[in-house]
């Protein structure tokens, strides 16, 4: 692989200017880097462990390009093995998702057990002579991390524990798992991930997404007509569920040397419930309930509530109480993205409020949503529009709020700018660079145990 | 002409079979000509409108193969009012998703009466959606459905139930801002 | 078999319906059998035969949608002179462009008839056209038809006016050989 | 209802045509629906189905354009015990190249009656076959289907000869594990 | 980007040989580099001031890959600017032509005036602190040139004039836009520009049409059984209208240097109406009499007729008295021509005769006219033709006419040769293999101002 | 053309400890370097001459990516043409078959006689003032060889005999081309050439296609119970005839240095006749007279039976008495192959024995097979499989039989080992280094001269 030069990325990445070079968007080559440079070696998402409660189940993943299976095995414990026979490397398992002894290689019968191990070798005495090393050939297995019960995992040895991959972002990330009660691993994920093919490069909504609070007012200009938040009408029909009246601060919010960001509310704990369902009331009953607990377990505190993303393809929302969606955008191809889109509801909910949650999410996300159908045609054709050859001469403009940014740990942590800005956006690309230039984790924060880099 | 029972009772399927597939047709038209307010007539005030997301499943195991209504995710899931919502929304000339507007063809084939209960005829068709944007942006939506249609002896036949079969796995399209 | 007055008229539909249903198989048929000369007898001596192009235009402004038949460049806007000119043109065996003859695939969708006038019929229908042609050339081309048909009691129908709407901006084929 | 002589002639050929669009559109369903074994009961013990490759040949000599049934390969030249075979592979649901079954769509359209003779009917019809598997593979197979079509008093309406005309050179799919 | 070496593409471009190998049209490098070294930096056709008669009027174009807009101002000036926003890329306008005060983004709302200024950004203070350069951040504008009403750009600052990059083709192509009668800048565009794919390098139409005489007899041997000319069966069926009896003289002609050409007749004006509208007397008596008043005109001077191409991608035809359309080849992948084509009739014919017009050009041109769409055939396969391991060892012959060519002023401007040769298309390769080596305009003639290189 | 190193590509191919990385199935340069150092220098499969029988047939065929057409000229002579015109490449042939007295291009009607000699160019004299040199510009024409009826060319004037090339496997081969009673020469091609695409690249069918014994019983699992063989159900719907109860030897068969390989049985002439048609006793007769006829004609001399392959991309099967069926790969690109499956039967036979093979190739084979469409589904998806960033950091195995291969000339010719083992894919490998890196045959086997090289 060739590789881009280090001085050349920092060119097309200006971040001191507030300018990004339309080419990282659309150059193969970079693209490939990519591949080697992150997705090889940063920590990604996974699914949830609600996915895979049986022993022997199994649900397909991704991470960059390649297909992953998710696995419990016989004896309980979580799995993610590249889906790849080690023999000529068809898919060892080809259904989205079950339960299984074995998998069996469907070309020339390898087989494998929940545990990754090659246990069956066809013709092993009679063709192999017994001579082949089972034991180096089994599916190639990824370090994993289970937080609260969101499973993440990287191939590389040297990574960071996830802890330090995730480091103070951990309080911005940490509720987007918890009950609506507050309670730690308290949700669960319904069934059905929403899977599609944008053609747009995987870092136009990995970079942005919450951290790009520009967009919504033009980008979603049409969807407050057909009202589909939680309370209808009554909010003027506005997507999002009613906004707490509480006092609070709204942040965009990065962590430098991570890349993490996103775009959160900070306040003390407290806020008296504000109507959200008002045509259901049952639903309602519940989250009043939810959130009086929630207040009480957080007496004292500080809440933090919105959306981000982990570096580099995880995103989610958790604006209001109440949305706990995740995207995953897997590159696929320099052009395309698969894009992939999680639901969570509070695992303990009533049967009710977990249908008026999933409806709620599929009028608002993913391709047939009412709101984010917009945004893929925008992510769309902002791809072509980056390859031209004049148009590669006018880098993206990513001023919005820079040199407006300040460090306050009594706020919250991380690095802040008022609500609105793109530092989220150049944090996110600050940290691609480091990935994109650095040889090895021993070169990369946090593993280098240098002073953290600045970020943007 | 001499027509016997059975060919009385064709005749009578025949009919009605007619019926239903100017009914169809209607709709494709409207909906191809953009007018969603009288599409949205056509559809009854309790309709379930549904489209499942398909997964791969081992031979035999079908009751996995479509996401379920009752408890998943599925691609559309909705009634009447979502629906009007979405008409309006690209009424507003503002929904960038369908601004400018697609260039969409139904295509409706093999209409099939199932089951006649009272007033509601359960009926399969196959369609094959083409969607053309923009310079050159093409997909084809291709599956069946099965409908519940009723027949309303002032306002005549209306949508009442709508279960949609889309052909595919990962959904190949960017979005789906078109009706089926 | 007790038919009252609406089933009636519906029959008289139907039988209408299949009549211009089996017309205009029949003309897919000669089509792609490449039977050009037959097909010429059911085009009447008048025809207007139209296509389009179109544009990308505003939410709502349709009337710049389609490029005009008055005073604008479209794909097809000639009379049976020229489809005659096709016809013979592919017939040397020299029409490069069809030269190996391609395969040809009308599939002929939603039937409807719009209007009776006289002698006069105006139907919409539906097409899916495959055309592949030498190794693996491969076209689709998707719209809709509005025809008005004529019955002539000596020579049976006629295709006496067609538009043609082809659901494309920038054509998606390189050159169009082919009748619609 | 006035009908006259010649309406009469075309209600009894649009019966026939009704019968055999229910029949052609039940097969679709059936073989969508993955229900091969009742599939094959509409499939007569005689059958034979019969797709040739096509070849680009000089305007005229179509005689060389497909593959001969009689002394030349093609791509389906078989009995009812090869059909019967291929479902049983299905069925064993370790059939690879259909394990994970596809999602298959049989579009059938230009249902048209050439012919009647006794019991036997011989039937045109254009397919559109879409087939999608796994995450995104897809396929379109498009093309005529020309059928003879027989009643039997017992039984009801049997598949007694398929001539299948995919329009193709090159096969634009690397298998076929479907039926047409 | 890795630059092609200039004796690379000498010996692929062998003009004294007449040889130029299969490589140049199928080559993915050498495309890049002809989008940077000649799209990037040529004058190219963008369309007519008809389309855009009134003010904020604009109508979609394309220079190389890249969509532009041209446009006239709210006071009136034209504009030709690339359709993307400097933000994030997203195009500015989706729509194929209309009127407008704005050109407002779908995606994040900066708007742009009609003379390319960006004068709104939504959050302006709150979100940028008024910081943003907003008279840095305007839609990317090139520099024009209106010739007869005809509209050209160029994105090079540094190109020569219009008229100096013209030079004396000038001659030839002015006729174009003349009416009927012969007087300049007389034509109006047809509404509706034809608009295709064909799976072939631009270079097969773009250095051969009208400058491949020898393709007519075989390529549109079908043709004539259909008899689209204007005279109908009266000529054979011929697809051109009748050929004027006046003595003329047929020549191959190209511009040294400059890389245009064509095939042109000169002659004295003075010729005699010919015959050509038989069955229709109303057309035939306008013509006649635009005729009639040309011939006055142009009394005692020489008349060029014919139909040739601007270097690098635009080509026109111009035989008999009546045709006037424009081709224009947009580079749209190594593979893929976006074909453009424009129809024009006197502007103040009266309505049947641009009728009949319209209806000619469309019997005969774009690729659904009976001529052309053999065209398409012939240039589609061409190109899959060059990709061979061993086809590309066969370079492809330039050979007719070589060595034939000859200047003579008294006759006409540029190189010559008799009908039929090939010098037009070695003419526009040697232009080509300058434009791909010269470091920029200073190197280049007639910026460089040095002698005329030779040409072939 | 970038060249891969040696030593790289040694690197990827590791014969030694049986291992091959997935890159070379997806490398875009090292495909590149196959359609030059391999497809343009090693003898091809192209046809039978059964399918030109008249002087004036032609038939389609293709070396590599490129269409070549088999000729039977005016005097009844073969030739191998590229299908290319030397003007400017259009094809100068576009049926797939059939008679003619000249190839005449369709772009400008240059006209080639059956022996390729560039006969007619129009205005020859006018244009091109008789200048241009005919003799220079014929069709690029191949090297042949007529192998027992089958025909082979090569590109390479510098690539040794056939037979050479084919050395000590001609005796693997010759069988092929004979007759049910083992005369040479004795076959027809039945008219109709199975063609189609599958999504992989050309070396997974072309190195393992009769030298990957191990799939059959995984990848065609379900095949039995369709019971598609001749025998019907009476063997268990065995796939394939019924096998022979005579003593015969299984081998895994490789040629060193040669790259052929294939899975063969040995044994002494003489066998009784295997009961086969069970069903179709006229059939039966045949082939029993036929047995009978040939074990006569071999009798004290060993058989040779079964199925291999030529290198680099021609494959056959000849289990059993009946079946001679030939697949060539063909690469379309890195992720695509073009098939093509040739079916032969005896000339001579009975036509009703001709149909009833026939039938059962149709069953059998290609990919509407029952057999072969699952095969078609393992290639497919093993290509992506090699893809991955992380995938191609594991290698594939090739270790079945590594190190039990031996040398015995007294049972038959080349390297084997028993039946199973993986070894025939190795040496197919170890010639594909060797064309790899060889600059010209000069540096290989058998042209060097040298020493054979040691093959795995
Ligand atoms: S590829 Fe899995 S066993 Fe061979
Ligand atoms: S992309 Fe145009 S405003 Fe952001
Ligand atoms: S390309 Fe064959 S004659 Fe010109
Ligand atoms: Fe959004
Ligand atoms: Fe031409
Ligand atoms: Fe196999």
């Amino acid at each position: 692989m060739v590789m881009f030069q280090a001085n050349t990325l920092r060119d097309m990445v200006d971040l001191e200017h507030g300018t990004i070079s339309r080419e990282v968007f659309v150059n193969e080559e970079i693209y490939q880097q990519e591949l080697e440079q992150i997705f090889a070696r940063a920590w990604l998402f996974i699914g949830h462990e609600s996915q895979v409660p049986k022993n022997g189940d199994y649900v397909q993943s991704k991470m960059g390009e390649e297909a992953v299976l998710l696995v419990r095995d016989r004896k309980g414990a979580l799995h993610v093995f590249l889906n790849t026979c080690r023999h000529r490397g068809m898919k060892v398992c080809r259904y989205d998702e079950g339960n299984t002894l074995l998998f069996t290689c469907p070309f020339h019968g390898w087989s494998y057990d929940t545990d990754g191990r090659l246990v069956g070798v066809p013709e092993f005495q009679s063709a192999y002579h017994g001579e082949l090393e089972k034991e180096k050939w089994g599916l190639p297995e990824a370090r994993i991390h289970n937080f609260y019960g969101s499973i993440w995992a990287t191939w590389d040895p040297d990574a960071p524990s996830f802890e330090e991959y995730l480091g103070d972002f951990e309080q911005y990330l940490r509720p987007l798992f918890q009950g609506d009660d507050g309670r730690d691993n308290g949700v669960e994920l319904i069934g059905g991930v929403h899977k599609w093919y944008m053609p747009s490069n995987w870092k136009f909504p990995s970079t942005s997404f919450q951290s790009d609070g520009a967009h919504g007012s033009i980008t979603h200009r049409s969807v407050n007509v057909a009202a589909i938040g939680p309370q209808g009408d009554a909010d003027g029909g506005d997507r999002h569920p009613v906004r707490s009246k509480w006092p609070r601060v709204h942040l965009e919010v990065a962590m430098p040397g991570l890349g993490h960001s996103g775009h959160f509310t900070v306040e003390e704990a407290g806020a008296p419930y504000t109507e959200t369902w008002q045509t259901q009331p049952e639903i309602e009953d519940y989250y009043r309930e939810a959130h009086e607990a929630k207040m009480k377990r957080f007496a004292g505190q500080k809440l933090i509530t919105g959306g981000g993303g982990v570096f580099p393809n995880m995103v989610y929302q958790g604006g209001g109480v109440i949305r706990k969606p995740i995207a995953v955008w897997h590159p696929a191809g320099v052009y395309t993205t698969e894009c992939w889109r999680f639901y969570f509801v509070d695992r303990n909910a009533p049967q009710e409020v977990k249908d008026a949650m999933r409806r709620y999410y599929m009028r608002y996300a993913g391709p047939v949503g009412l709101t984010e159908s917009d945004d893929m045609e925008n992510w769309n054709y902002a791809t072509p529009a980056s390859k031209g050859t004049i148009a590669r001469r006018y880098p993206y403009n990513y001023q919005m709020g820079l040199g407006h940014e300040y460090v306050d740990p009594s706020i919250a942590p991380g690095r802040l700018t008022p609500h609105r800005a793109e530092q989220g956006q150049r944090n996110r690309f600050a940290r691609w660079l480091e990935f994109m230039q650095a040889n090895n984790w021993g070169d990369m924060y946090p593993r280098s145990g240098g002073p953290k880099p600045l970020g943007y | 002409m001499a027509i016997d029972t059975k060919q009385e009772q064709l005749l009578e399927r025949l009919l009605l079979h007619f019926e239903i597939e100017e009914f169809l047709y209607r709709e494709a038209e409207l909906l191809d000509e953009r007018k969603y307010d009288e599409w949205l007539e056509m559809i009854a005030e309790d309709i379930h409108y549904y489209m499942p997301m398909r997964r791969n499943v081992k031979f035999g195991e079908w009751e996995r193969e479509n996401t379920s209504d009752e408890s998943e995710i599925s691609w559309f899931d909705e009634g009447k009012v979502t629906l009007a919502g979405r008409v309006r929304q690209i009424n507003t000339g503002l929904h960038w998703a369908e601004e400018p507007v697609s260039r969409v063809c139904h295509v409706v084939s093999n209409v099939q009466i199932l089951d006649v209960q009272g007033d509601e005829v359960r009926v399969k068709s196959r369609f094959i959606i083409y969607r053309n944007r923009l310079q050159d942006e093409t997909d084809f939506f291709v599956g069946k459905r099965e409908d519940i249609l009723r027949r309303d002896a002032q306002t005549g036949w209306k949508v009442a139930k709508r279960n949609i079969t889309l052909d595919q796995n990962v959904l190949l399209a960017k979005n789906v801002t078109i009706f089926f």
